[in-house]
């Protein structure tokens, strides 16, 4: 208890969070930044591996089907961790040796690069099943329609599946985007000093671990607030053609 | 027969053939020695793994359904007490929220002598209540939030279809709206469990042993790199083909359009 | 020749830690300095995550270890060591209260808890693992965290760590018990700088200048500004 | 009091008084009053837009009025001053004696035709599930979906969902029906066989409201004919005398065409 | 070859040969055949499940047939064995010159009606947007729903949805458009008004193949009227011979009840 109330103690906490050296804030909203950052270009990137990913499975091929499946299943199952380190670590390395033996010298690759591009993959993964779903709850008729005045695959995805789709998708979509706020955490791996990093080392360092822990809660929910009224606009927008099931309801 | 016969069409025979050779570069270029002196242990973080998927998406879900319901028609009192929960869940990394029930919920119980002395203290004591607690509420977070979009994207037209013929609140929302929610976002669902899966991990942290843990066990003890790694990719690949081929499986039981 | 010098990226305090302006700091930190010094090395801190950091040094992204890491047998089939620069007894720490040594049977039926991928877990593994229950932690603080609201009955872990500790106030409740008795081929032989396999020539010029940092003094400096005590015995 | 109440019930099996409906600011009904006896066919008719899809709503309360009275089957149902029903229980249990037959349809596309034909029967009015099958199937066999018992909705024809939708109103044993525009997609050999069906129920003593755009079909099976125009009720009685002769000028327009 | 292509689409706007299409076991068309010469207006009249929206759907390949051959302006579409088109972009190009009013009517729930109306124009045939807007809005207040512009489809009664998909049909200029069932939600004064549009575009040489189950309507519009039966053509011709003395019992029976 007494621990708690100690590291709870609120002066003490405030010259810790203090935004200059030596507080810690500065640390974490660079980690804060940092961490959007790779959060926005991974989910953007999985947003549209997801659309294309969607459509190969609910309109493609055999085969592409079949490659696709084993994308969503493969990358989704495999911990993002072993897929950061084996991409990183042996990526790296057979890119070197490839490298060397062509008379190259060492390659570095970042991890930052490495990071965004592992995240998409991932996010692309479950994106690609969010939309999906999405997609197949749209009444077949409205996507025939499109169809049958002459619309070209990507103009009929932009002005009729993904605005009728989105009433469907924003909620796991939001989700999406606030995981991969948070995946960033693995990229601590890399070195990448990310919001969870600059937490946990400010957290050690320091031994505050509540105030640094609330601390960093605290931005995470700044950042799903804001989220949240920015994807709570796109669904009432989205929604706007619909009926409201409040008022039926009686 | 046939879906045998699907198996050997040319771009799945390629496929196969490229994983067998992968399984057996592995095999052969690897280290596997510390298999047997880990399998037991192993096997019991398996099952622990399971055991904790299944418990807390089951319970999790039973509480997203109203969370869901409360946020799309229900009435205020109950709606913002639903979202205020949803998005603290949402918004806040899972680590913190099992280490805010263990270490800071967890450790008020030992400081109140009668819990201590009490029956309930063998249990407040084990570390596993405060995993399945926060993988559960974090799952209803997320899935309420799905349940949500998903409970209002049903047409009006099928639920008027129902009150018409005057069914009682409930059946309208058990026969109608709960089924056809839940298959406008059975392929989120999936994806959402195989996230869960993999968020186990996380409760090592409070020194519950399942898989991942025991992998990286392996990893501390032997300083073998990537085998275990390897293995426990492929284990969780097993487990989240489970859950794909049980949503595909539940998916077609209604076909679409 | 720049020589690249991988840390945990997680603190270590007071052996590895980092200030708020983004600087690394503490007892193994000024080590590296003073040992990169004697042996005319031009060294670069690296941090790396410690989960990350042996398929670091055999990627080449660094070159050497210098973490807190001890030298076992089981790393030396991955990896070579140094010799070792600094070593301290495993101690067992419980409720002052608690009739307990630090000897499997009197630890029998009770609820241990250690930090994980350490020295530690694998001793207690081997040599309490059948009698008493073993309790894994990410952090040695959790552990303590834990002794202290009553979770586990005792804990084992480095004697400075425990030291610390029991100075601090939450470690007020707790006493040490006792070393275990001795395991060289789980504890190791103290802590060493790990390089890849083969590397001789880095591993020579560690070794030296880690002799000079021993033999100038320069070593006790160091130690004397942090501990009370040495943390070095042959 | 008992007494009159069931003695109108034999009477009155919907009586609707000066009922008023508006979406915002749009006034959709503007004052409707319609009384159908036991064994009636009501036929609304009236151009498009003009609250006949709504008015049929209104009657089992899927809309809530803005104001007026409501009776179904003698029993007045209410409602607070905005028109929310009182007693959620009392609708329902009106509902279930109320059967409707949706302008588009509705059928629930996550259950087969069989399985939306049993749904009520087995679920709210608690018939066995071996005799609510048995039924499901005589009625599919009447609509000729027989084979179509396993399909689900959205792989059928529209005439198709529509005697389906038809079926599954009829499996519920209503006394009173809501038929809004039910043979529209349908081809004139249906349309008389739907003819049929609701001559056959009128005998049986069901009440039936039929909005249609059909006038050979009001005027064959309706005994009584409304036409709304614009929220009201332009003219109404017995169907020989408003299409044979039609005293609003406004009717006689929108009769014109039909020749 | 240019030369005989043009001339040909002179004549046949739409030609379609043998055609088949199976759903799973369920062969609906058993191979028919048709010809439309531009200016024509075909009626296809048939049971309810006869497979007149099938046949319909198979000409803008929003199902792909399972054998036969299509030509439309004089272009035959290339198909592989299994009935899929073999060029993309030919069936986009085809289908920006057909135009279809589906049964569902099948309006973007995510748009007004002004912006369904505008839609393809804008962003298909990308015609000016102001342009475009106000022939939107000439074809709204035609189809008498100038008031309902901003509204979402889901707002308005059945009829309304009908005639803004019919609006959304003209507004693309097509050289044949598809209806099925156009007048099936409209009450007989509108029909009449559907009966005045489609003579004007038959008039502007335009080509109607329209599925009906309105005898009279069908009579009244076509050139030349077409039954179907259980997948195939029982009995084709101009409407006068076709429902004055009509050959096949089949199609008796079923003009019967038209009376
Ligand atoms: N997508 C589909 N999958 C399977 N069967 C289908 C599908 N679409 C239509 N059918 C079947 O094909 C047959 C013909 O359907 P179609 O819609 O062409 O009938 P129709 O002549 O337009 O009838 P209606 O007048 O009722 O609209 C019907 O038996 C129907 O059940
Ligand atoms: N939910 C709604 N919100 C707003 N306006 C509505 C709604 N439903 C219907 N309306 C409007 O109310 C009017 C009457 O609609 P209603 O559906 O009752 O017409 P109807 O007589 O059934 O016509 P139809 O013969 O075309 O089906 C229409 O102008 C329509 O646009
Ligand atoms: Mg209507
Ligand atoms: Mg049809």
């Amino acid at each position: 208890m007494d621990l708690i109330l100690e590291t709870l103690g609120l002066a003490q906490s405030a010259e810790l969070l203090s935004l200059s050296p030596p507080g810690w804030g500065g640390n974490l909203l660079r980690g804060l930044a940092n961490s959007l950052q790779i959060a926005f270009g991974a989910f953007a990137f999985g947003l549209v591996i997801g659309l294309f990913g969607a459509n190969g499975k609910l309109h493609g091929g055999v085969v592409t089907r079949d490659l696709l499946a084993i994308y969503t299943t493969v990358i989704r199952a495999v911990p993002e961790l072993v897929l950061i380190l084996i991409l990183y670590y042996v990526g790296t390395d057979l890119i070197n040796k490839a490298a060397q033996t062509l008379g190259y010298g060492r390659v570095e690759i970042s991890g930052v690069v490495a990071g965004i591009w592992v995240l998409g993959i991932v996010q692309g993964a479950y994106a690609t099943e969010v939309l999906r779903g999405a997609i197949q709850a749209i009444p077949p008729g409205q996507i025939e329609a499109a169809r049958a005045y002459g619309m070209p695959p990507l103009m009929l995805l932009r002005r009729v599946t993904i605005p009728a789709m989105m009433s469907f998708a924003t909620p796991g979509l939001a989700n999406l985007w606030l995981i991969a706020t948070k995946d960033t955490a693995l990229l601590a791996i890399v070195g990448f000093a990310e919001l969870t990093l600059e937490t946990r080392q400010a957290a050690a360092s320091t031994r505050a671990y509540f105030t640094f822990f609330l601390a960093a809660g605290a931005l995470y929910m700044t950042v799903t607030l804001c989220s949240g009224f920015v994807f709570g606009r796109i669904e009432k927008w989205a929604r706007r053609g619909q009926p409201s099931l409040k008022r039926s309801k009686r | 027969m046939t879906s045998l016969r699907a198996l050997f069409v040319p771009h799945r025979i390629v496929l196969m053939g490229l994983f067998i050779a992968f399984v057996v570069w592995c095999a052969v270029s690897l280290r596997w020695d510390w298999i047997p002196q880990y399998a037991p242990l192993a096997l019991e973080g398996l099952w622990r793994t399971i055991w904790l998927l299944v418990v807390t998406c089951v319970l999790g879900f039973l509480l997203a359904v109203p969370l869901g319901l409360a946020q799309a028609v229900g009435p205020w009192y109950l709606s913002a007490p639903a979202k205020v929960f949803c998005t603290i869940v949402r918004g806040t990394p899972l680590l913190l929220q099992i280490w805010l029930l263990y270490y800071g919920l967890g450790s008020l119980f030992p400081q109140i002598p009668w819990i201590r002395a009490s029956e309930l203290w063998p249990i407040l004591r084990q570390a596993w209540p405060y995993a399945v607690l926060a993988l559960t509420l974090s799952y209803a977070g997320y899935e309420g939030e799905v349940m949500r979009g998903a409970f209002s994207s049903v047409n009006k037209g099928q639920l008027e279809a129902a009150n018409a013929f005057g069914m009682p609140r409930f059946t309208v929302f058990r026969r109608i709206w709960l089924p056809q929610a839940i298959r406008s976002v059975l392929p989120t669902l999936g994806g959402e469990t195989i996230l869960q899966m993999k968020a186990t991990p996380l409760v090592a942290t409070i020194t519950v042993v399942e898989i991942y843990a025991v992998s990286s066990r392996v990893r501390a003890d032997t300083f073998v790199v990537y085998e275990p790694l390897l293995l426990l990719a492929l284990i969780y690949m097993i487990i989240a083909g489970i859950i794909t081929l049980a949503f595909g499986y539940i998916e077609r039981q209604v076909p679409t359009r | 020749e720049e020589v690249k010098i991988g840390i945990a990226a997680e603190p270590y305090p007071p052996f590895a830690s980092l200030d708020a302006s983004g600087e690394w700091i503490g007892w193994e930190v000024e080590l590296i300095n003073a040992v990169c010094t004697a042996a005319e090395l031009e060294c670069v801190i690296t941090p790396v995550a410690w989960d990350g950091i042996i398929p670091s040094l055999t990627g080449q992204q660094i070159d050497a270890i210098m973490a807190s890491m001890s030298i076992t047998e089981e790393r030396q089939k991955t990896i070579d060591f140094s010799d070792a620069y600094y070593n301290t007894p495993a101690v067992i720490v419980a409720d002052k209260s608690m009739d307990i040594e630090a000897t499997p049977e009197s630890l029998a039926g009770k609820i241990i808890g250690i930090q994980a991928s350490t020295i530690h877990q694998a001793y207690a593994n081997k040599h309490f693992g059948d009698a008493a229950e073993i309790r894994v932690y990410q952090t040695q603080d959790e552990a303590n965290q834990d002794l202290f609201s009553g979770r586990i009955d005792a804990t084992q872990a480095d004697s400075i760590a425990m030291a610390d500790f029991i100075a601090s106030d939450t470690g007020a409740c707790c006493e040490i018990k006792g070393a275990v008795a001795n395991d060289e081929g789980v504890l190791g032989r103290g802590v060493g700088a790990g390089v890849r396999k083969g590397d001789d020539a880095l591993r020579e010029k560690l070794n030296a200048g880690i002799a000079k940092v021993l033999a100038d003094g320069s070593h006790d400096e160091i130690t004397s500004r942090y501990f009370t005590t040495s943390i070095y015995s042959q | 009091m008992g007494e009159t109440v069931s003695a109108s019930e034999q009477a009155d099996a919907i009586r609707v008084t000066d009922l008023h409906k508006s979406f915002g600011n749009l006034e959709v009904l503007k004052g409707v009053s319609l009384t159908a006896h036991k064994g009636d066919v009501v036929a609304i008719i009236g151009g498009s837009g003009s609250g006949k899809s709504t008015f049929l709503r209104c009657i089992n309360f899927l809309e809530t009025p803005s104001s007026g009275e409501i009776v179904v089957n003698g029993e007045p149902i209410a409602m607070r001053q905005d028109g929310t029903p009182v007693d959620r229980r009392q609708i329902e249990r009106v509902r279930t004696r109320l059967a409707m037959v949706f302008q588009a349809f509705n059928l629930w596309t996550h259950r087969t035709l069989l399985e939306n034909v049993i749904e009520v029967p087995v679920h709210v009015l608690k018939v066995p599930r071996a005799d609510a099958v048995a039924r499901a199937r005589q009625l599919l066999e009447r609509v000729g979906l027989a084979e179509k018992a396993d399909t689900y909705p959205s792989f059928l024809s529209g005439g198709q969902q529509q005697r389906a939708a038809i079926a599954r109103a009829l499996a519920v044993d209503p006394s009173v029906m809501l038929f809004d525009e039910p043979t529209s997609a349908l081809d004139p050999e249906l349309v008389g066989e739907v003819l049929t069906v609701i001559r056959d129920l009128a005998a049986e003593g069901r009440t039936m409201l039929l909005v249609t755009h059909e006038m050979k079909f009001a005027r064959e099976v309706a005994t009584h004919v409304v036409y709304l125009f614009e929220g009201r009720i332009e003219e109404q009685g017995p169907p020989a005398e408003l299409f044979g002769n039609p005293k609003s000028a406004r009717l006689k327009q929108f009769l014109k065409t039909v020749g």
